[in-house]
């Protein structure tokens, strides 16, 4: 699937969200936030280290470019921008379960993991106060899976893991985009939700890669292309084409 | 999105019993201006949340406070602020008086939206047995002490002036200490800011130093006020002192009949140029010395 | 009394107490944390501002001396000192009990105060969490007040008032320097203690000022004098004779 | 009070079974050369406190971590942890993972000595069910949530590697993020930093911009450790960069049969003064180029 569709896509993700962090983690969902905030200068993006910066930064070596510095945002500062919710982050998960569940700690018995990744990183933080969105570049049910995922890492839509005191629309999972489509949670009762599909990929092939029910609406659009400008915006934040080995 | 505005139509927005936090310490960089336009308002019932100054003396002169969160009120040289003075001894407002350190871990707890944080300051003291709000709590981790849970100071708006901002809401403070303000700002739900200086965005490119003075990030901004000298007559280190002169005849009006209206009617009708003028201008509040501690 | 004894004695406060920030809140108390702070290097003190300085700053005007900057603290970050312990204040309370509770707030009916002062300031949490003295320019039963302190301002050693989990040893007021005396808490069961008496002063005289009962040992020395070392570096800390109008 | 000493020296005075904090984040400013002395010395047991990368990787490998208190564990470029995976996967460590903010929190606490600190964070996750040490509270002020109490995450030492010190441990930290090195240290009884450079006092008042960078009063620190480029393989940022190729070595270490021991006899056996001529001397070390995020 090609690579600037999927960036147009997520960019999508911050469509309406006013002036909020754009966090991108990782090639695709950085150029993500790049673009829509291109189209929305109101959002804010950092250089990826400790400075939130007044343009876009572009990927890879600088080659004398200057990042426009505006705000110091050290780790320590970060928190305080994700507590009080001005953030949306769009992230690439290794497990997504029906309610919107994600993990990057660990594959199989938490007590010796088949596979131990990253660990819950800002996750937990990041579900229970802002928005979030998810990349996900390889659609298979090793990734949607049957049931909950191995550790549950952010919080979701599970209603027996709501605490106390909480709706289910105090948590906000918006937007996943896949190679084969994009979901929301649009659903009946939070249900996870086909929206488009892109170009060439049909609705069985999203069922069969998926490893739970999703909603499927009567009408599912095609996936957006993006236009031209995109592709040329995408093209100028990405002076080094590392788009196109980011994805397989 | 460009924030600013007025400070009328800023303080416009405030409603009767909200709970505002002022920034500034003592003194020290009080957001004056927006003070002043509430004293030209008819806000009143405020809560209001401040190391306090004269912004606390003045809302209490003009009678806008219901009830002060506080850890002190002194103009430094002039220990006793005499209008918040006034009022305590004319029991004519109600108090949270509670340690400075529990003043920001109340902001702080608002800030990072929890309820209350745990602290062992204020134990043994008149500050837990006089407030009612504030309970006292065993941890969950059973060290056999028992703690404050200093609640969260949640605010409606906060009001704090800097040294410079661009119309997008990024603000600098160059002086030697941002106080508390960016725990103001962050525990509020509104922060209307006013400045000495309105820049361009540009202003901050000039190297990585110049976004160390940034302390809240733009989304925490609603509101700009573009206020040159509006921290008079407290200081804005590095741009300008403490007017001493006008702190002295403010105090000194306390002690007269009708010393408030007085001093209302010679420094707050009419405006904020009107008062500029009156305190002799922007020249010459931006040659009043820095203070020495 | 001379400003320049009560300065020496004040001094002694800090004596044995390593490396912790020495802070006097006035005139004559931060002359004697000066005064400290060059027999101990150790010490720390702040320009009253917002900066740990290498050596004490001279008060008043400047006349072209720059502080000796190495550590930013502002007040957001005094209270991570405070609350680490490694600090020993010596400030000016209004009124002291018999327990070494202190009252910078108000005098008389805390709904509606006779005398509205500063209000807590950063007493309750100073003295919970570190070494504290106190200086009293004015020994009189008005300030060494009968019963409690009008509003407890700061903790004591008032079994009524220790805190579950404490000990009277976990509070730590150290010494009381007045125009008369200096006294600390080395009585019985954490009695005041008169431990030594300015020159020309009897126990009658403190007896009669205190307006409750203190340990007097058999032997009361005199407070020692400051040494010709001492007067010459507090003339030096402050050049503009400002402690001759400190105290009454 | 002179606080240097030596790496050997400094390291051993830590004690089998102690809670270790370890400053930087992923494989960014580590106290690396103090953790190559842990691995020379025969301490083990440990709990470690870490926004991981090879510091937790190398204690890993060499057995000395009985419980790691984590948000993650990464080399960032290479995003798993061989040593750390390794262990995990053999089951050879206990865990407490949590969030990154949850860690900042549990060291705020520790650092402002409260028990704990209630946060939503870790709600609804196995942050939660998996963590029996962590507990959920209610707040006394009723407002019929639950909460996460986030426990004090107390330090007994904390190790900490900055740009430059002076010998009574002043400590500054130029690069564009301390992360969260001061919390480190002041949630430690003791903390022992490592500096690439020891400088004289007067360093620090050539003016006050400078004593912005010194992020914690010296009575903080407990020893100063002069290890030049004592940060490597991770970044000094910035006096040099990260050292990719000799992760790429390190990672790939983990591949082989007896790789760790391979490569604890290439570079930590034999000191420091080794080490440092074996990847290629402080020249070098200081040519790496900054990375690029």
């Amino acid at each position: 699937m090609s690579v600037d569709l999927m960036i147009g896509a997520c960019a999508r993700a911050w469509d309406g969200d006013g002036e909020v962090l754009a966090s991108g983690i990782g090639i695709v969902p950085r150029l993500a936030a790049s673009l829509a905030m291109h189209r929305n200068p109101d959002l804010m993006m950092t250089d990826s280290e400790a400075f939130i910066v007044s343009e876009p930064v572009p990927i890879g070596p600088r080659n004398g470019y200057v990042p426009q510095f505006e705000t110091w945002m050290g780790f320590s500062r970060v928190f305080d921008n994700v507590w009080s919710g001005k953030r949306h982050a769009l992230v690439t998960p290794t497990q997504v379960d029906r309610f919107g569940q994600a993990n990057i700690s660990a594959i199989g018995d938490y007590a010796r993991p088949k596979v131990q990744m990253l660990g819950v990183r800002g996750y937990p933080g990041n579900s229970i106060s802002h928005a979030n969105s998810f990349f996900v570049p390889n659609h298979t049910t090793r990734v949607f899976v049957d049931g909950e995922v191995d550790m549950v890492s952010s919080i979701g839509y599970n209603p027996e893991r709501l605490p106390k005191g909480y709706s289910p629309d105090d948590i906000d999972i918006r937007l996943i985009v896949t190679n084969l489509c994009v979901m929301d949670f649009g659903g009946p009762g939070k249900q996870m939700r086909l929206v488009s599909l892109h170009p060439g990929v049909t609705t069985d092939q999203v069922v069969e890669n998926t490893g739970f029910d999703i909603s499927i609406p009567g009408e599912v659009p095609e996936t957006a292309a993006p236009t031209a400008e995109d592709l040329e915006l995408i093209a100028g934040f990405d002076p080094h084409n590392l788009r196109t080995t980011a994805v397989r | 999105m460009d924030k600013t505005t007025t400070a009328s139509e800023a303080i416009g927005s405030l409603e009767d019993g909200m709970t505002i936090g002022i920034g500034g310490w003592g003194p020290r960089r009080k957001p004056m201006a927006l003070v002043r336009e509430i004293l030209r308002s008819d806000i009143r019932d405020l809560t209001v949340v401040s190391y306090g100054g004269a912004d606390v003396g003045m809302l209490c002169a003009s009678g806008r406070i219901r009830k002060l969160v506080f850890a002190f009120v002194s103009l430094d040289f002039i220990p006793l602020e005499p209008y918040f003075r006034m009022a305590r001894q004319n029991a004519d407002i109600e108090i949270m008086e509670i340690d400075e350190g529990m003043l920001l871990l109340g902001l702080r707890a608002a800030a990072m939206r929890a309820p209350f944080i745990p602290t062992a300051v204020g134990l043994g003291t008149d500050v837990v047995t006089r407030n009612d709000a504030i309970r006292t709590i065993e941890s969950p981790y059973g060290d056999g002490k028992e703690w404050v849970a200093m609640p969260a100071l949640t605010l409606d708006v906060a009001l704090v002036h800097v040294d410079r901002a661009d119309r997008r809401g990024v603000c600098q403070i160059k002086g030697s200490d941002h106080y508390m303000d960016d725990l103001y700002v962050r525990a509020a739900k509104r922060a209307i800011v006013s400045c000495d200086e309105l820049v361009d965005t540009s202003y901050f490119h000039d190297s990585a130093e110049e976004a160390r003075y940034v302390f809240w990030e733009r989304s925490a901004t609603s509101a700009v006020v573009h206020a040159p000298c509006g921290a008079h007559p407290s200081s804005c280190n590095p741009l300008y002192g403490i007017d001493v002169e006008h702190f002295k005849k403010y105090a000194a009006s306390a002690k007269e009949d009708d010393g408030w209206q007085a001093y209302v009617d010679e420094f707050v009708t009419g405006g904020e140029a009107r008062y500029l003028d009156k305190v002799g201008g922007e020249a010459h509040i931006r040659s009043l010395p820095l203070p020495v501690y």
